[in-house]
Order: structure tokens, then sequence, then C-alpha cells
């Protein structure tokens, strides 16, 4: 054992030990998730099953919950495995890394599966099987739409690149799904992109408000239209970028470096939210340091 | 009997004609323009007891109903708030004359007498959006000049390409990558192939497999979506096979990962400090991520080009990446790497579409300038409406 | 002292950034609010409508985003149940429905409990559907193309608050809380540009930059991330006192950690800089 | 030749798409083709699953580096596929107590309700919070002022950053209220208003023009790269 290494033995030793001495030593612990039993259809006078609840630990019938405890000590030290990756690559990080690629990529097949193939592809194809399996809500009125033997078809081809002959076949629905895409961002991207800013952009360059010219906004009107055309130029590619045409993409690299700039202040923010929320996670609902919300009891 | 049983009616009706909401008035209908038939537009006059500030307030709401001429069929369609004066019908059928009534309602089970239309209304099915014709004509231009540059070129008109830093870097970046025997990545974004950034990005990812083919370097393509799997090993391979050298496509480097974003990301971020690729290749849409990938691609020492059309993530690609591909230059990177006449012309023909945008902008500006002068009622005005609503808008309907 | 600067290992820098925000959130303080113009319109959009106007709002946000978008979502729900008006909920984010059902939980059902709204009456979860901007462009024609039904399965026209409802343009407000594609700029895109209809968004910080250009044309205003939430918490405190207590203000809480991490941020550019300048004299004599 | 039919296809349906958005009738067909993607999409799952069991089974049979991981990856995936397929521990919904599939595979407390609240959430927000850390380092290392363009940047940075907490609002609060330009959240406004709306709006004018470009170029079969070549 190296230095380094016997040196975090220690450091994750000392962690765990002071994990559990806190939650030893308080009386109302710590990460622990509590739950009620409620029932499913509370109006059924026949339907008498249950299922559980999260609740805070301030009500009467609160129970605490193995699974969601273990959970929250799981997401816990999770979330402590990516942060560790900001130190360096090591196995905690691996771990939570290959858990999290099995999970998601099997969640995309599941979701998948019950929201495409079930509710849009089945739903159409065999209504009245539907109805009988998963989806009882389905409306009695719902035809067959036989349309849905095209997507059909179209999936049957691309899973053809599985068979070991012909893998072209999967190169049609590809050119359906490219072509249609293609045909339609083509007109939306040019009606609400294009004419739409276009559209926004006329705006007059002197404006008179109450029979006098306000300078400020006349001087911002000119502004913005200045810098549309200048950044504008800076996408010419068939012009050379020199003379006064150099200039004016020089004037609309600025405006680009204005917006870049913006972006990146706003972003900032959101990013720093988003590490207080995993923070307060770690302090509210695993360790019990604070309490923003006033859901526990005081000393208990 | 009889005669009291009226008597204590007439009583019952002078009660109701005390508390007797006034109806709304003015009922019109007309014919939902640009659609298939099968709307109705109701417009009308509030009924006088409609005051939102009356408390309580006399009348909640309007409820519309619809019939056919002889009065069959009739059933509600739609209820409205107070102070609410219009109302599409959206389930008529085309071609059948409708009769609508409107009817204020108040507290309880209070109802005025309803307000009918004079005469009846046919919903008429229109073949084509009339208010998109003027957005027709700028598809057209834009479309026209992106094609007529193209085939200009094909007949052999040189076209001048201004240099894009980003993609002169490719060859130095897989030569680099060579050099010290590490492998090259190549990241085609989030989204999947119904994406035209996606598209773009794989036009790249053609230019860089050949490359890297020809310079017998390993290039690795993670992606988060099947299909762009499935396209990518197409291109890649194809790439192989121009460069000469289709023994060298190994199915296994372009590979699936997980749809979801950070799941991706974290498998992206664990194989460059594992693998440490000499070159990351970013073309295709990217979202928060574009940052934790460039800055873990720097902490590697790669050299990283980067495009993007996501305005928000390019000052991250800009401040960590050696060279971006900024907006449309990603879309333009293709053609600029193909070096095809062709491929050129059609950057002549999005420069034309500029100088439409450049064109509108500066004659619109100048009559919103005029106008802003020359006070309303001036031709200046009328003409800036026409542009902004019936060119650029949506035909003032519809 | 400068070599060290000028060869600074980052992980100082995450050390830095994991301090600045820890400590002020283990501290609980909190900084008065002003809301601003945008933020400012949209909350007088909401509280100007008519009571018991149809609102829609869509979470186009998944938990992964809840630390930037709960706030606002919790501040708009009880700006809406105050003035009693009905609300559809939808996500088109695949890991969006959780979101619905929490908000639901703890806004409508726990916080308002005494107003006993109902689902299907006052509100309706429609859940998530796959297709991103496609829905929305369905639903701009048809509602029930995309929602046959709601996310617990019941038939929309067995319900009485969507039993009238045909498409988009028969609501009076549509929110969309977004964190990216899909959300707002589709919304403006699908719905808002082509019908006309009210619309305004919460969204997160990185996309505000972008959704400027389209006020006040296609959009009433925007909540940026955890600034907007702050402001329009303190917008809804002006109108009704009870809800100036921090407790009940997550946005206005979070804004302390935001605070530190900024100048934080800062600090790191003006010393980045000082350095560079630094390096650059040294270098020529 | 394999890839001319293709093209012809994409063609084909792409200029349909274009023509439809001019017909009042055919304006229900953007949700049609967008609920078939989604359908297609679902059937390509099968070969984005397939090859994520393969790569993996590949890595542990052939004991390559990191197999171990490899191994996790795979028990994770199928532990999450059957608990989403065999909507393990979803109960009947109320409505519709006797029909056991009619359920909602993320029900809480069903397992697939575990596995997302206390894994794929936590995981993802965490990964999502790793951004904080390297913004701060970017700030550090890449905003120095180089040259023109990137101290523009840099100063736009600083002035919006300091505009929209309450920092900036303390340091100018001494500023008269009619020059409430020069306050720093003014400045932001301001910066907003024109310099960022005025970018934003080139670029997104010059992205319309790269994406018609680019479909364009797929629909007249200039570009066929992402079928990948004719011989196959």
């Amino acid at each position: 054992m190296n230095r380094e290494t016997l040196g975090w033995t220690v450091v994750l030793l000392i962690g765990a030990l002071g994990l559990f001495g806190r939650a030893m030593s308080k009386p109302e612990g710590m990460g622990k998730v509590y739950i009620k039993a409620v029932r499913i259809a509370p109006d059924s006078p026949t339907d008498t099953r249950t299922t559980f609840t999260k609740v805070e630990p301030k009500d009467s019938e609160a129970i605490v919950s193995v699974p969601r405890t273990v959970g929250v000590w799981i997401a816990a030290l999770g979330t402590l495995a990516i942060f560790s990756f900001l130190y360096r690559d090591n196995v905690f990080y691996k771990l939570a890394e290959s858990v999290f690629v099995g999970v998601t990529a099997a969640w995309a097949m599941v979701l998948g599966f019950w929201e495409s193939i079930v509710d849009k592809l089945l739903r159409n194809l065999a209504p009245g099987l539907m109805r009988a399996w998963a989806l009882p809500g389905l409306s009695d009125k719902q035809e067959p739409n036989y349309l849905y033997i095209v997507p059909l078809i179209l999936g049957i081809m691309l899973l053809w690149r599985l068979v070991p002959r012909g893998a072209w076949i999967a190169r049609w629905p590809l050119a359906v799904v490219v072509g249609t895409f293609a045909g339609l961002k083509l007109v939306n991207f040019l009606d609400a992109d294009f004419v739409s800013q276009i559209r926004n952009t006329i705006i007059p360059l002197i404006v008179v408000v109450n029979g006098k010219v306000d300078p400020w906004a006349s001087l911002r009107n000119t502004g913005l239209l200045v810098g549309v055309l200048s950044s504008l130029t800076y996408f010419f590619f068939s012009v050379e970028h020199k003379g006064f045409v150099g200039n004016v993409s020089r004037v609309g690299v600025w405006f680009l470096m204005v917006t870049f700039g913006a972006s990146f202040a706003f972003t900032v923010m959101g990013r720093i939210a988003l590490l207080a929320a995993r923070v307060e996670f770690l302090f509210n609902d695993w360790l019990w340091l604070i309490d923003p919300g006033d859901k526990r009891p005081k000393g208990w | 009997m009889v005669l009291a049983l009226w008597g204590f009616g007439s009583i019952e009706s002078a009660r109701a004609q005390d508390a007797a909401l006034a109806a709304p008035t003015g009922l019109k209908a007309v014919d939902h323009p640009n659609d298939v038939g099968t709307s109705v537009d109701l417009t009308w006059t509030l009924s006088v007891d409609d005051n939102a500030r009356a408390q309580p307030r006399v009348v909640n709401g309007y409820e519309i109903y619809r019939s056919l001429v002889d009065g069959d069929e009739r059933e509600m369609v739609g209820e409205v708030p107070y102070g609410v004066e219009k109302f599409t019908d959206q389930q008529c059928t085309a071609g059948v004359p409708y009769l609508f009534e409107i009817i204020s309602v108040g507290t309880g089970e209070q109802r005025s007498e309803p307000a009918r239309l004079a005469k009846p209304i046919t919903p008429i099915r229109q073949w084509i959006d009339r208010s998109r014709a003027w957005f027709g004509v700028i598809v057209v231009l834009v479309c026209g000049a992106v094609i007529l540059f193209t085939r200009l070129a094909r007949f052999g008109k040189a076209t001048y390409v201004r240099e894009i830093a980003g993609l002169q870097a490719i060859d130095e970046a897989v030569g680099r990558a060579t050099e010290m025997g590490r492998p090259c990545l190549f990241v085609p974004g989030l989204q999947d192939m119904n994406e035209i950034p996606t598209v773009a990005g794989i036009n790249i990812l053609a230019r860089v497999a050949r490359t890297v083919a020809e310079y017998d370097a390993t290039l690795t393509v993670p992606t988060a979506r099947s299909l762009v799997m499935t396209s990518a090993r197409e291109t890649v391979q194809a790439s192989c096979l121009a460069a000469g050298r289709p023994e060298v496509y190994d199915e296994n480097l372009v590979y699936y990962v997980s749809d979801e974003q950070f799941a991706y990301v974290a498998h992206l971020t664990g194989y460059m400090v594992r693998e440490r690729p000499a070159a990351c290749f970013y073309a295709g849409t990217f979202y928060a991520e574009s940052l934790i990938l460039a800055e873990t691609g720097n902490s590697v020492g790669a050299l990283q080009i980067a495009g993007t059309a996501e305005a928000s993530q390019l000052p991250f690609f800009v401040a960590a990446c050696d060279y971006t591909l900024i907006g449309e230059e990603l879309f333009a990177a293709s053609a600029y790497l193909s070096r095809e006449p062709q491929q050129l012309g059609s950057l002549k023909g999005q420069d034309a579409g500029k100088l439409l945008a450049g064109a509108l902008l500066i004659v619109g500006c100048a009559l919103a300038t005029w106008a802003a002068l020359a006070g309303n009622g001036s031709p200046a005005e009328s003409m800036l409406v026409f542009l902004k609503d019936t060119i650029l808008g949506r035909g003032g309907a519809g | 002292m400068f070599d060290f600067l000028k060869t600074l290992d980052r992980r100082w820098i995450f050390l830095a950034m994991l301090l600045a925000v820890s400590l002020p959130i283990l501290a609980q303080k909190t900084f008065p609010e002003q809301p601003t113009l945008h933020v400012r319109n949209v909350f007088q959009k909401i509280e100007d409508l008519p009571e018991g106007s149809t609102i829609m709002i869509s979470f186009d946000y998944d938990p992964g985003t809840t630390g930037e978008l709960g706030p606002m979502t919790t501040a708009l729900l009880r700006h809406c149940c105050l003035k009693r008006h009905k609300m559809l909920f939808l996500t088109l984010f695949e890991t969006g429905s959780p979101v619905i059902d929490q908000a639901i939980k703890e806004v409508i059902e726990d916080e308002f409990a005494e107003l006993e709204l109902k689902s299907g009456e006052d509100y309706v979860n429609l859940g998530f559907k796959p297709g991103r901007e496609v829905i929305i462009a369905v639903i701009g024609l048809n509602l029930r193309q995309a929602f046959p039904s709601d996310h617990s399965r019941t038939n929309l026209d067995d319900l009485p608050l969507t039993k009238n409802i045909v498409n988009l343009q028969d609501l009076d407000l549509i929110l969309d809380l977004s964190a990216g594609y899909p959300g707002w700029k589709e919304w403006v895109q699908y719905a808002a540009s082509p019908y006309g209809i009210p619309f305004a968004a919460g969204v997160t910080a990185v996309g505000a930059p972008q959704a400027y250009p389209y006020i006040p044309g296609q959009m009433l205003g925007i909540l940026a991330a955890v600034k907007g939430a702050a402001e329009y918490e303190a917008a809804l405190g002006e109108k009704y006192p009870k809800y100036r207590d921090p407790k009940l203000n997550e946005g206005i809480r979070r804004m302390a950690p935001q605070f530190w991490g900024h100048l934080l941020v800062i600090g790191l550019i003006v010393l980045g800089n000082c350095i560079h300048f630094a390096d650059r004299w040294r270098g020529t004599p | 030749m394999k890839s001319t039919i293709p093209w012809l296809i994409a063609a084909a349906t792409g200029f349909v798409m274009i023509a439809a958005y001019f017909i009042p009738a055919a304006q229900g067909w953007q949700g049609e083709v967008g609920t078939w993607f989604e359908i297609l999409a679902a059937f390509a799952f099968v070969l984005g699953g397939a090859n994520l069991f393969a790569y993996h089974l590949g890595k542990i049979s052939a004991r390559r580096a990191g197999w171990g991981y490899s191994g996790v990856t795979l028990v994770a995936f199928l532990v999450t596929l059957a608990a989403g397929m065999l909507k393990l521990g979803v109960p009947a919904p109320d409505r519709y107590p006797t029909n056991a599939w009619a359920g909602d595979f993320q029900f809480e407390g069903s397992v697939s309700w575990w596995l997302y609240w206390y894994l794929y959430n936590p995981l993802n927000a965490t990964m999502f919070a790793l951004l904080a850390f390297y913004v701060s380092s970017a700030a550090f290392r890449a905003f120095r002022a180089k040259n023109t363009e990137a101290t523009v940047l840099l100063v736009t940075a600083f002035i919006v950053l300091l505009g929209r907490t309450y920092a900036g609002a303390w340091l100018t609060s001494s500023v008269p209220e009619n020059y409430s330009a020069l306050t720093f959240p003014g400045m932001t406004a301001i910066i907003l208003a024109v310099g960022n709306t005025a970018g934003q709006r080139a670029i997104m004018i010059g992205i319309a023009l790269g994406v018609a470009a680019t479909s364009l170029k797929v629909l007249l079969g200039v570009d066929r790269s992402y079928l990948g070549s004719d011989g196959d």
C-alpha cells in the first residue's frame, strides 16, 4: 500500500466513523425516510389494497421505510462518488459510471417500449388487445388504424442490421427519417427563426414618444440593428473578410462576444444553483444538518 | 286549477324577469380562414351585466350552442369565462350550414335568453393556406438561391470561400494523434437523426474518419442514440473505403452508450481520462455537457475542435476548445471540407439568404423610422404594416 | 506565490467552489429581492386573468434541473392556486412525470389542502407523451390526438375540466418550465407564435439569454432560474403578505449560495487576469 | 446504387413535408410523422441495447481492462430492464383493480421507481452539478484578456455576473435614479437587450439558413454521408 492509498483509506475510515457516530449519538439519527400506508382506491368499498407514500417525520402514522432509507444512503454515496472524480478518476467513480450507464440505457428501452411501442404503435394496430392488456382506459370507439403498419415495417427493416446479410435494408428507414425531417425542419426553421427574427428586428431607428425624440431608445434600436447586420456579415462565407467587410465583420465578432459573455454569466448562475441543490440534499436529506423547510420536529 | 297553475307560473316568470341576465348581443360568425373547413369563428358584444369588477359578479361566463339549420342536434360546444368576446368552434363539418346561440351564465342555474345568429354559417374547406403564401415566396427565394449557385458551380464557376480556422485544423489534430499513438474521439452530440445539426455532424464525421483512415490512427465514436450509431457506422465504413483502406474499419469503435445525457457524459469523461485521446471532435447538438467535455478534454491535453448550433453552449466551446465552429459554420463545414464545387456553391446560396435578410432589415427599419417620424396614418405606416404582417407575418389571419 | 498561482492545480478552485456553496447553505441567511420587469409581467398576467381561467403548465424538465426550476414551479403553482385558476399539466421530457407528481403533492395537495382542489375538475395531469415539439404541434390543433386520456388513463371527455378543451387555442395562458430541448423555444415556434396564445416561460439560466429576443413579441416575460424564482417569490410576497416568510421561499433562500458562488467566479476571473498581465509584464522587460 | 434508392426515398418524403406546410388538410402530418419517428426510435433501442450487451459481454469474455465494471453495467442494465418490462412492484391502478398490467411502471414504491429516485436521479443531478466546478476553473483559466475579442467577452460576463446578484445592485446603489443605466443591473439589462439580442438574432438567422441549406443538400442528394457509400 503506497502512501497516497493509505492516506485515502484513513480519510474514508474517519468519514465512515464520523457518520456512524452521528447516526448513533443523536436521538433522531440521520438519513431516514418515513412512509405511511395509504389506500390505492380510497373511495372504493371493495378494493382495500394499500400502498406506501412518503411523509414527513412529523406525521403521526409515519414509520421508517427500509428500502427508501437504503436508497437515500445509496444516493448520497453515489453523489460523493461522482464528486470524487473532481479529484481524479477512481474506483468509486468507475462504479457509479457503470451503474449509471446500465440503468439509464435500460430505462430508455423500457420507456420506449411502454410509451412508443405499446402506447403508440400497438394502440393503433390492435386496440382491442391493448384494452384487455395494458391500456384498459382506451376508448371503446378506437378503431385500428392500419396506417401504422408503415412504421412497423420501417422498424423491422431497421432491425435487419442484426441479420448477417442485406444490412443495406436498414438504410431505407434511415433515409425516411432524415428526408422527412429535413423537409419539416427546412420550413420550420425558415418560418420561426429566419422570418420571425427579421420581423422582430424591424424597428424604428428614431423613436418618437409623445412628439419628442427619445434619444436613449433610438440609440438602443440603432445599436440592435447595427449588431444584427454586422454579426450577419461575420457569417458571410463567399466574401473575403478584408477592408470594409473585414471591419464590419470585426464589429460583428464583438457583438457575438457580448452574446457569449452574457450566456456565460447566466450559465454560471444556473450551475451554482444545481450544486447548491445537491449540497442541500446531502446536508438536509442525508445528514440532517439543516432543516430549511421545517419538516422535522426539533430534538426528539 | 289550471288557472291557478297558470297564475303561479306567471309569478315565477316575473321573478325570473327581475333577476334576468342580459344576453350578449351582436353574435357574428365567419368561416375560420385557411383550414379544412372544421372551424367557425364567433364574436359577440359582452352582456351589459358582464362587469369583471362587480362584486359579486353577475355574469360568470358564456355558453355557446350549435345546431343544424332545422334546429336538430343542438349541443353545447364551449364555455368561456366572463370578459371574453370570441370563440372558435373547431368541431364543425365542412359544407354543413350551422346556427349558433350564446347565453350568459350567472351564478347557480341563472341563464340569460340566447342571442342567436341571424343567418346560418357554412364552414368551407380551403386547399391552400393563403396566409403562408408570402412565406412560400421566401422559401422559394432562399432554396432557389442555394439550388442556383449549386448549379452554377457545377458548370465550372469557381467559388471563393473564406477560411474557417477549425476546419483546417482537422488534419493537424489527426496527425498529432497519429504521432503520439493516441486515439481520436468524435462526439456526434445528444440529438437523434431527425435533427439537422446531427446530420451536419455526421457529414463532418465522414471527413474526420477519412483522414483518420489515411493516417492509420484510431477513431472512437460513442453515441447517445441508436439511430445515430447506425448512421455513424455506415459513414465511418464508407470513409475507410473511400480512403482505400476498408480493412481498418472496426465496428466496435462506433458504439451506443445511453440515451441519458449525463450517463453519456459520465462515460465520455471516463473514457477521456483513461484513454487520453489526442484529438477530440464535437459536432452536433450539445447542451450543458459541453463544458464538462471541453474541460476534461483540456485537462488530458487533447486538441479540441467543436461545432454546435446551440448558442448557449458556444461560449464554453469558445473558451475551452482550440477551435470552434460558430452556429452557421457547423452547417457550412461539410461543404467546405468536401471542396466539391457543388457544395461550395450552396455556401454562396446561404450568403444570398443573408443578403435577403439584410435587405429586408434595412428596408423595414427605414420604413419604421419614416413611419415613426411621419406619425399615424402615413403611407409609410401602411407599407410597414404590409411588410410586417403580410410578407413576414401570417397574412393577418389564420 | 506567483508561481503557485500560475500553475494552480484546478482542484484548489474546485475546493473553493465547494466551500463557497456549502457554507452559506449551512448558515441559512437570505438577501432581499426586487422583481424585475419581465418577472413582474408574468406575475401581473396571472394576477389579472379572471379567476378560474385555464392555464396549461408544461413541466419540460426533469429532477436533474429541479435545483433551478423547482422553486419557480412552486411559486407559479402557488399563485395559480391563490387565484383558483384551472391547471393542465404535461411534460415533454421523458423523465418529467415525477416532477409533476411532486409539485401536485407538495403545492396542491399539501400546501393548499384546505381548498380541496380536485383532479379532473380543478387540475388535470396529462402526463408525458414522447414526440417533443411534434406533440405541441399536434395539441395546437387537437389535444385528444396526443392525449386521449390523462395520466391515470381517464378519458379527457369524462373530466369536467378538459371536456370542452379542444386544443391549445382554448387556453388563456401557457406557462413552460423549460430546461432545454424540447422547451420554451418549441412552445414559441409551434404554439405561441402560430396561434397567438399568451405565453410565458420559466427557464434555466443557460436558456435565458436566448429567450430575451422573443420578448415581448412572442413571450410575455420570463423567469430566469433561481434569480427569477426569487423575484417571483418577492412579487408574490408584495401582494400576499403570507408569502414573505423565507421558510416558504426556496428561491430567495437559494440566492445566498448563489451570491457567494458568483463572487468566487468573479474573483477567479479577476485573479486569472492579474496573473495574465503580471506574466506579460514579467515576460517583456 | 445502394445509396441512390434511399436518397430518392429521402427526397420524396422531404418534399412532401415541405408541400404539406402549405396545405391546411396536411397540417396534422407533422404530428403523424413525429409519432412514427418515436416508434422507429423505439425499434432502434433494440439495436442500441443489443450493441451495449455485445460490447460489454465481449469485454468480459476477453478479460479486457476494466471488465469488472462491464459486469456491473450489464447487471444494472438487466435489472432495470426486467423491473421496467415486467412492472415489478406495480399494483393494478385504482380504476382497473383486476388489470395488473395497466399500472404505471414508475408507480411510487415500484422497483423502477426506486431505481429512478435513488440511482438514476441523484447520479444525473450530481453529474450536472459538476458543472459548477468546471465553470469556476474555466473562469480562472480561459477568461483572460488575451485580445480585443476576449476582452469584450470577459467584460460582458463580468458585468452580467455582478448585475444578476445582490452585490451588483448594492455596489451601484448610490447612482441616482436618472442614471439607472449605469448601475450593474441597468447595464445588464442593456447588454441583454442590445448586444445579446443582436448576436442571438444573427446566430439564429444564420442557423436557419444553415439548416435550410443542409436540408436541401440532403433532399437533392448532394450530401449523402449519413447513408454511407454506394458500395456495400
